[in-house]
């Protein structure tokens, strides 16, 4: 299956294309259909896919296993980092609105929830992709 | 009769565990070891003793250490009777530490920190349990004694001893549980455990859960060996010597039958005790146990074995003078705390010294003894006539006030028990002088010395303790006897 | 500033020190452990803040992102609360503490970062669980500590670990679906998830077989998770296979976390007026859970091998809790809470000391224990103490709670109870002083091998640590007794 | 044995939950209680408030977002443990 | 009384069907013996349990939550879809870990099959 042309080139065409929708969802996730998890989950399929058609280069992991647990990291600080933010302007933990951007209310919120649903999006694609490598990595010697 | 604050009698009971730690501390070094054992058995003994005159004065000794939860205190109020008691084991201490010394290097004994451990923290123990102010602090040092000397009955770690050993936990963990369950169920009725002369339990709940609380808590001081919940005792014989003396003759089972006189006099009162009719089960019980048990007295060989009996029969002595709810009875009754464990220690001391001396653990093996270890079976003669209420020594003025008892409750079953068990005494403990002095003894003891002096001059001086005890008896124990009394009676001297 | 945002904090601070902890493993493996320890101890000096706040004013409560309940999630912590999120977090500190040298024969040094970050999962969804005051969001942080469970059972080198990490996770799972499925069911009828507001508006459908059910599968599902008996299947190979440091994990928070989950749905959400008038429901649980008591010590007396004898102990002493929770009146309900402390205390130090004695010499079997007191004085005086608590006796805590339990029997008249819990006693006593006999009152037969010298302190000072404190809240015991005191009378109050 | 229990569990269970369901509200029943008491201000509310369309997205982004913090810990926890089972011979 | 069940199963369908596919998960969960079965009963009844509750969010005639242009649009309660959405990802974590644990199993005992785990373990003791 690692020869198979087919594959790989129709990988490699749609990719881009996975990678794309998966943002589209993510960010379009408090005005349309969407969220952070869906689009998590579409952007780490991209990933999987990559893993499928090509194998699982040991070298090409190294790299994207220390991306991999940064973005995880990553995406949870985002959300954390966000909630402890309002402490600091005085709300409660996650009290979007006490953050002072020059906007309304509402927009503050949409923007915080926006900024939100990047962060899940981050870790769900990174913990995706980390969940599919572990459990398709085979162990030595066998 | 006046309450004074002191912290005195906590220090009493602490004591020993202080003297438990620093032991633990040095078990490294044998000497310092037993240095601690001793000095604090002195350091303890004079603590107590200052504590005499203010209970002989009829004042109680109160001292609260903390509050446990809410309403129940962990307190100490030192009482005539808990002073008997205390006297009783912290006195003994001190010949039993020497005694236990010469004992132990004699026959060599392993694992001795432990052994002093344990012993330290069952004297402060005892002394918890005669001070205590109320049921549950009563409760916490009863179980703190069952705990602490399951280690002095399992010494030797053979196979019997481990035997022996859990037998008396079984019986004393159990015992501990209903006695437990007694003391919340005390505590549930009337809202408070502590001990007043009058009793606390009159005029709550119905008779028969009263009744049913009596028999729990029988059960509960199972420790005073009466029957049929006395064979631990027998068995917990596989112990050394030292702390057969001491524990099972008078801290051990001394606090079991110590709980039941409290229980008695002290949370249901004497009236009350009368009035739902528990005087009378006591005294059947104790009846059948002072007959019983010196029946099968006679029929051990084993000496040790022999002794064990007759303290179960003895016990019964005390419940027996208890269950007469006459102050004549209870005076004996409280007398014969103090006079039989002086004339049992000192023969469970002259069984121990048989031992290291001559290996002899049976009856049949002493033939002739006596002329090779004449102290030791003289003084072990004093303690058997004490035991068999002859003159001169103590046993006889217990005896006699709890005939009176018997009469002045006009109970001719009681005194009838007394008097045959008397006979009894003879019956068992005669043969064994018998055998001592007058049959010839066997081939191959010729070189069977006395036991070494540390042994020789505690059973001595408690052989002469109980002969001076009958001599003046009214130097303590008669007086406090006295002050107990008229505190139960509403008479104060 | 900092006072009023407290309960947030006690979940977000271990959230994020596991992160920190995977940055600093990354880093260096050898941080994980002193930034774990150092986000534990903080933690912990949280929780007594937290403590502290509570018995100054009173329950607190957080809305989180400012929306009121029962829009948003709310965080209520009240005096069960804090006293449940002291002891867990407590305990965490001391197993993360005795983690250290404890792992290292179990656990391939490789995994050591992944262990601590998983380590610090657990204890976001204990506290998570301790401080929410939504049932949902008790449900998604039941599972944050469920999922760490399950791997960190599995994640030593012993193979069975992972048969019954996976048998754990079955259970488990089945646990959380049910759980699940009574929080659907109260909300269709109800249309609330906040734990106040469903104590509010659910008195008027007392009588709805839908709220019965929910009702049914909510006491199923956090049964599962305490391991009541008969569900307690998972429970002795998850104990005795898992690496000690999580064996003590496990048996003391993540046991306790579930009675905690337990009083709060029983107490909370459907009241006194639910479980006491209405239905006689209590009264059931109590008898399910004398039968644990007994049965439990029954199988523990079996056993030949100390972490399963322990882990059946477990199953006892967890009847022991719910059946003070079951008789329900003030005074047993003391017990059982004063119990979830003693409990804590004991089997932390109970399990610490089977590991320890696996660390030192390598046995677990009872049988080979002969003479190990003279081998290992501290860590055997350990035990002595946790079993002299476990059995009741004084001057230890197990005293205590034992006291409390047995007078609430006798004033509810449930006599039978009383027997149960007075012959749990003996029970206890028959199997712990068998080990405490083999290892004080026999000899070697021969020399067992010596695995490593001598028990390290970071294993040695947390078992003493909590042997002190079985002695310690005998004589103070009148400190858990007035948050417990306050507690029940949160919960008892609608009645 | 095992089929049994197996079986003599689900029929308890579906028992239960069949028993419940007939005392289910209707399906798709607009006046269900559970529409009626928390979700009205979502829809009425929710968007103005938060300044989102998708009122899934507002719930969860916003008026429950710590469920979702849960979540996205839950969602870590599962791969931190899927390293911890799996992963060998590398660090972390 | 048969119509009555009738309109009340009808009105209720879809609980019931919930209901039943809960119990085809509960069954192969308890009753399989194959690790991988197990967890696909796990799933099955996860996954009965997201319907039980997208169920009870419908609204008859109601549209997707999201706003649309429109006074009298009438909208399906959010809330459920919002815990489901919670539901799936932690059902999809402990199907992870499940399967992470079951790879293990079969790397260390070369089998699946809990009958044959459990004889291999009552061996080694």
């Amino acid at each position: 299956m690692r020869e198979n042309v087919v594959i790989r080139t129709v990988t490699r065409l749609a990719v881009p294309f996975i990678l794309v929708f998966g943002l589209y969802i993510i960010l379009h996730g408090s005005s349309r259909a969407g969220g952070g998890f869906q689009g998590g989950v579409i952007v780490a399929s991209a990933f999987i896919l990559i893993g499928i058609a090509f194998g699982l280069d040991e070298t090409q992991r190294r790299i994207r296993e220390k991306v991999r647990t940064i973005a995880s990291i990553l995406g949870i600080s985002i959300f954390i980092g966000i909630g402890l933010l309002c402490i600091l302007f005085g709300a409660n933990f996650l009290g979007y609105a006490a953050i002072p951007l020059p906007l309304d209310t509402p927009w503050v919120r949409g923007l915080m929830m926006e900024a939100v649903e990047i962060g899940i999006g981050i870790t769900v694609m990174a913990v995706m992709t980390s969940i599919f490598y572990d459990v398709a990595t085979k162990e030595e010697g066998e | 009769m006046a309450t004074i604050h002191s912290i005195v009698p906590a220090c009493a009971v602490l004591v020993p565990l202080a003297a438990a730690v620093l032991i633990l501390l040095s078990r490294r070094h044998e000497k310092i070891r037993e240095g601690w054992t001793i000095l604090a058995a002195a350091a303890n003994f004079l603590i107590v003793l200052s504590l005499l005159p203010q209970v002989l004065a009829g004042d109680r000794v109160a001292c609260t250490l903390i509050e446990l939860l809410p309403g129940l205190d962990m307190a100490f109020r030192v009482d005539a009777f808990g002073m008997i008691f205390a006297l009783v084991a912290s006195g003994l201490w001190i010949v039993t530490s020497i005694y236990s010394i010469g004992y132990m290097r004699a026959l060599r004994e392993h694992a001795l920190t432990r052994y002093f451990f344990s012993f330290a923290v069952a004297i402060a123990a005892a002394l918890g349990i005669a001070f205590s102010a109320n049921l549950v602090t009563m409760f916490i040092f009863y179980e703190i004694l069952t705990i602490s000397t399951y280690p002095l009955v399992a010494h030797t770690e053979t196979e019997e001893a481990r035997k022996a050993g859990r037998k008396y936990l079984a019986y004393l963990i159990t015992a501990g549980v209903f006695f437990l369950f007694s003391v919340i169920l005390t505590y549930f009725l009337t809202g408070t455990t502590d001990f007043q002369p009058g009793g606390i339990l009159a005029g709550t709940g119905p008779v028969i859960l009263q009744q049913i609380l009596f028999v729990t808590f029988l059960i509960g001081f199972a420790k005073a060996a009466w029957m049929p919940l006395h064979g631990w005792l027998p068995s917990a014989m596989v112990a050394p010597a030292p702390v057969s003396a001491l524990l099972h003759a008078v801290a051990v089972v001394k606090a079991g039958v110590f709980g039941i006189v409290r229980v008695v006099c002290y949370v249901y009162g004497i009236e009350l005790t009368a009035e739902i009719g528990m005087g009378t089960l006591l005294a059947v019980i104790a009846g059948a146990t002072i007959i019983t048990g010196s029946l099968l007295a006679l029929q051990q060989d084993n000496l040790k074995q022999r002794l064990a009996y007759s303290t179960v029969s003895q016990l019964s002595y005390i419940l027996l003078g208890v269950a007469l709810l006459t102050p004549m009875g209870i005076t004996g009754a409280m007398l014969h705390v103090p006079f039989h464990a002086f004339m049992k220690i000192t023969l469970f001391f002259c069984a121990g010294a048989l031992i290291v001396a001559a290996g002899v653990e049976y009856v049949s093996d002493m033939k002739g003894i006596g002329r090779r270890m004449p102290v030791t079976m003289l003084m072990f003669s004093i303690g058997a006539i004490g035991i068999c209420s002859l003159p001169p020594v103590c046993g006889i003025i217990s005896k006699w006030y709890l005939v009176l008892g018997a009469m002045q409750a006009h109970n001719l079953a009681a005194f009838l028990v007394l008097i045959t068990s008397s006979v009894l005494n003879i019956l068992y403990f005669f043969p064994i002088i018998h055998t001592a002095f007058f049959e010839e003894p066997e081939s191959g003891r010729e070189g069977v010395r006395e036991a070494p002096l540390s042994m020789l001059v505690p059973l001595a001086i408690t052989a002469v303790g109980s002969v001076l005890l009958f001599l003046a008896p009214d130097v303590a124990f008669l007086r406090l006897v006295e002050v107990a009394i008229g505190e139960l009676t509403g008479v104060l001297p | 500033m900092i006072s009023e945002h407290l309960p947030i904090l006690a979940v977000i601070l271990p959230l994020v020190g596991a992160l920190t902890v995977l940055l600093a493993g990354w880093a260096e493996r050898r941080y994980c452990y002193p930034v774990a320890v150092a986000v534990l101890t903080i933690q912990f000096g949280l929780s007594l803040a937290i403590l502290r706040e509570v018995l100054r004013g009173g329950t607190i409560h957080y809305y989180l992102g400012d929306w009121a309940p029962p829009w948003g999630i709310e965080l209520v912590v009240d005096h069960l609360s804090a006293y449940v999120l002291v002891i867990l977090v407590f305990l965490s500190l001391l197993s993360c503490i005795y983690a250290k040298r404890s792992i290292g024969g179990e656990i391939d040094p490789q995994k050591t970062v992944a262990f601590y970050v998983m380590f610090l999962l657990l204890v976001v969804g204990v506290c998570g669980i301790t401080v929410t005051g939504d049932i949902f969001n008790l449900y998604v942080f039941l599972e944050i500590s469920s999922i760490a469970a399950y791997t960190l059972v599995a994640s030593g080198r012993e193979k069975k670990g992972l048969l019954a990490g996976f048998n754990y996770l079955i259970m488990g799972t089945i646990s959380a679906c049910f759980i699940l499925i009574g929080i659907g069911h109260l909300y269709v009828v109800t249309g609330t998830l906040n734990m106040a507001d469903l104590a509010r508006l659910l008195p008027p459908l007392y009588d709805s077989t839908i709220i019965h059910v929910a009702f049914i599968f909510f006491i199923v599902g956090l049964s599962i998770k305490t391991a009541l008996f008969p569900l307690h299947t998972w429970l002795p190979d998850a104990y005795s296979h898992a690496p000690s440091a999580i064996s003590v994990l496990i048996s003391t928070v993540i046991s306790k976390m579930g009675i905690y989950a337990t009083i709060r749905i029983l107490f909370s959400v459907f009241t006194v007026g639910f479980i006491v008038d209405h239905l006689p429901i209590l009264e059931f649980f109590a008898w399910v859970a004398a039968i644990a008591v007994i049965a439990g010590s029954v199988i523990a007396i079996a056993q030949t091998d100390l972490k399963r004898m322990l882990a059946y102990s477990s199953v006892s002493q967890m009847g022991y809790i719910m059946l003070g929770i079951g008789i329900a009146n003030s005074v047993a309900m003391t017990g059982g809470v004063l119990h979830i402390l003693n409990h804590a205390l004991i089997k932390g130090c109970l399990f610490m000391v089977a590991g320890a004695i696996i660390y030192r010499v390598g046995l677990r079997k009872i049988d080979d224990f002969k003479g190990l007191a003279g081998r290992m004085p501290y860590t055997c005086a350990a035990f002595f103490i946790a079993a002299i608590s476990m059995i009741g006796l004084p001057p230890t805590v197990g005293f205590m709670s034992k006291w409390y339990l047995t007078l609430g029997a006798i004033e509810a008249g449930e006599w039978f109870f009383v027997v149960v819990i007075l012959a749990s006693t003996l029970l206890n006593a028959i199997y712990f002083w068998r080990v405490l006999e083999y290892a004080y009152f026999r000899h070697a037969d021969a020399e067992t091998p010596e695995l490593e010298s001598r028990v390290p302190v970071s294993m040695l000072l947390p078992m003493l640590v909590l042997a002190a404190g079985c002695v310690v809240f005998f004589f103070a015991v009148s400190i858990p007794l007035g948050i417990i005191d306050a507690a029940v009378a949160d919960l008892l109050g609608g009645a | 044995m095992k089929r049994w229990a197996a079986l003599l569990t689900v029929i308890v269970v579906g028992a239960l939950l069949l028993w419940a369901e007939g005392d289910m509200p209707a399906f798709g029943d607009p006046d269900a209680p559970a529409h009626a008491h928390v979700a009205p201000r979502y829809i009425e509310e929710g968007a103005e408030e938060t300044g989102a369309a998708n009122l899934v997205s507002a719930i969860l982004a916003d008026f429950r977002s710590f469920d979702t913090l849960g979540e996205i810990t839950v969602i870590f926890t599962a791969g931190v443990s899927v390293i911890l089972l799996l992963r060998r011979g590398e660090r972390l | 009384m048969i119509e009555d069940l009738v309109v009340a199963f009808l009105t209720r369908y879809n609980y019931y069907m919930a209901v039943i596919i809960m119990l085809i998960g509960l069954y192969a969960m308890i009753a399989k013996s194959n690790l991988i079965k197990k967890v696909i009963g796990l799933n099955i009844f996860q996954t009965a349990i997201y319907l039980f509750y997208i169920s009870i969010a419908d609204v008859e005639g109601g549209t997707a939550p999201i706003l649309v242009p429109g006074t009298d649009v009438v909208y399906v309660n959010p809330l459920p879809h919002v815990l489901i959405l919670t539901a799936i990802v932690v059902g999809v974590s402990i199907t992870a870990v499940a399967y992470a644990l079951a790879i293990r199993i079969y790397q260390s005992y070369g089998t699946i099959e809990e009958d044959e785990l459990l004889e291999l373990g009552s061996e080694r003791r």
